[in-house]
């Protein structure tokens, strides 16, 4: 038991904090374990191994000390597993604890093996520690800048750029709208409003030359401000029947015929 | 091994590995103080005389160099192709694309004056040549791209650049359908 | 002069000339082609026997090295880093025998978190490079060994590790008294 690192009785060391502080996690403190218990980890005995371990935590907590919770479960999964490998051998139970123990055995060689990797490679000869490679290396690479890196999509994008800048340069001069005016509306409505017998929508007064989206909506608000004032007179008869509606218009021939 | 052969390894490894020409106080540092640094020097400038690499008084020091009859032979070429300046590459796009065109064209598109060294820059590479003067009062150089112009950019012919409209992507369309282009009025309650 | 006298003197001058191992495909560059590199190298590696520098089989090419022996005399004089930690050293290890590996994956294999300041040791050191993302959920990086780290251990190539049956066999003391004192655990009072 002399290689067994640590102490059957935890308590009785009193180095107990920094004991578990010195491993990383309750794998590493198996592996230190199966290591004090044999260095044929294929021989190892799982369920010594667990003992071991349930025994440190034991008496961690016996001390009250504080165990980080990775620790409680890998104690809780040792237990567990510990229950299984107690029972008789051929149980449903029993085979499944067996395997549990083959993959815990399995995890601690690996982590074994890149222990003894990492010391192996400690042990090489380090470039910088042990040996050197040359201080001062010599440049043989001369550099021609001489010809030219040119591809097309640089020269696109140089061109789109000059014509972006260029063009922000010019004054701002806005484009020239067509705009049908009030007074253009007053005329057109005044001509039309004799024809049409009914109800009319405004949309019917809209001259047909109009071309663009932002040029109707001018003419429909003139040929709507045509037509309010077409009504103040007196003219016609405005009708929306609900907001958002179509506006109707109809000539108002009582009035007309009043002021007549 | 005797006492001069191990010094001499000594002195080859701390010069081999040294960043900065080594002086004699760093060999005799690192050497026992009574050891003559000048007869190791000397012995190891013996043992590589002739070879690829030798030992030179560098600096108040020594340093393992290359010889000198091998340098040539060891040197490579690494082509580095440089870019044209920004300014440089609007100009020649511009000429490719307006061609002939006068420098004072070419200030205009750019919206910004083109100094000569910029055009020299370009002539130098062979990629603009002069193409006749425009009969405009002062008569100004017209430019124009040269053979050199395709070789680069991999072109067979100047109908080969990509047309400008398909360029000039971010146009505003003239009739978008429905939605008014850049709305320049609020949304009216008025329906149609 | 004969040819092979030449022939060693170039190759020397190369390799000694660069700061990274010298590839078969440079020497048969920079030789002629029908000059037998191996044989070059065989007899320059020779010469360098014993010599306070030698040439050593490094990260794919030859490389010309102090010799191991002569390390302590050398840091004396010689400013040397701090070497790597253990968790750095175990880290490095997990992810060169089962690299392309992810960070998760070599915490299952150590059984412990790993920290940022560990990974960022070993890339800052260029002994680690990520090598893509495993297609996983969360698609976490794969991590990998670079030339840096063959060079940096005295490798020829990865098949220069042992492999990992031949480790188990006389596994060394981990928490054995005879670590180095840069270790960064406390002393543990019941290693003894």
């Amino acid at each position: 038991m002399s290689d067994i690192v640590v102490p059957s009785d935890p308590l009785a060391s009193g180095g107990l904090v920094l004991h578990l502080d010195g491993f990383e996690g309750p794998l590493d403190l198996l592996v230190e374990l199966a290591r004090g218990q044999k260095l044929d980890l294929g021989k190892i005995s799982i369920l010594a191994l667990v003992d071991q371990f349930l025994a440190v935590i034991e008496g961690a907590r016996k001390i009250k000390l504080e165990l980080a919770a990775d620790w409680l479960v890998m104690a809780a999964w040792l237990a567990w597993l510990k229950s299984r490998l107690l029972l008789p051998t051929g149980s449903e139970a029993a085979e499944e604890g067996e395997a549990a123990a083959e993959v815990l055995a399995a995890r601690l060689r690996d982590l074994q093996a890149m222990r003894a990797a990492s010391h192996w490679l400690g042990g090489q000869s380090q470039l910088g520690q042990d040996v050197f490679a040359r201080g001062a290396p010599e440049d043989l690479v001369d550099t021609d800048r001489s010809r030219l890196a040119l591809d097309l999509t640089g020269l696109l994008r140089a061109y789109l750029a000059a014509l972006r800048r260029g063009g922000s340069r010019q004054s701002y001069r806005p484009k020239h709208l067509t705009i049908w005016t009030v007074k253009d509306a007053l005329g057109r409505l005044g001509r039309l409003l004799g024809s049409l017998p009914d109800w009319s929508s405004l949309q019917d007064f809209l001259p047909e030359t109009v071309g663009t989206p932002t040029e109707r909506r001018a003419a429909l608000a003139s040929t709507l401000l045509a037509g309010l004032e077409l009504a103040r007179d007196g003219g016609l008869r405005l009708r929306q029947d609900h907001a958002f509606g179509p506006i109707l218009l109809r000539r108002e021939y009582r009035q007309v015929a009043n002021d007549v | 091994m005797n006492d001069l052969d191990e010094h001499l390894r000594l002195a080859e490894a701390l010069i081999f590995a040294s960043s900065t020409p080594t002086g004699a106080r760093q060999l005799t540092h690192l050497l026992a103080d009574d050891v003559d640094v000048e007869a190791v020097i000397a012995a190891l400038r013996d043992r590589y005389a002739g070879r690829g690499i030798e030992l030179a008084n560098v600096a108040g020091g020594w340093q393992f160099r290359t010889a000198p009859d091998i340098a040539p032979r060891l040197r490579r070429v690494i082509q580095v192709p440089r870019r044209l300046p920004r300014v440089a590459m609007e100009t020649l796009a511009i000429i490719a694309y307006h061609q002939p065109v006068t420098r004072p064209e070419i200030e205009e598109i750019r919206g910004a004056g083109l100094s000569q060294t910029t055009l020299d820059s370009l002539l130098e590479a062979a990629l603009i040549a002069p193409k006749g003067r425009k009969e405009t009062p002062g008569r100004p150089t017209l430019w124009g791209t040269t053979p050199q112009f395709l070789a680069q950019f991999g072109l067979a012919d100047l109908r080969s650049l990509p047309p400008r409209g398909d360029l000039l992507v971010d146009a505003p369309p003239i009739h978008a359908p429905a939605e008014p282009p850049s709305d320049e009025f609020p949304p009216s309650p008025v329906s149609c």
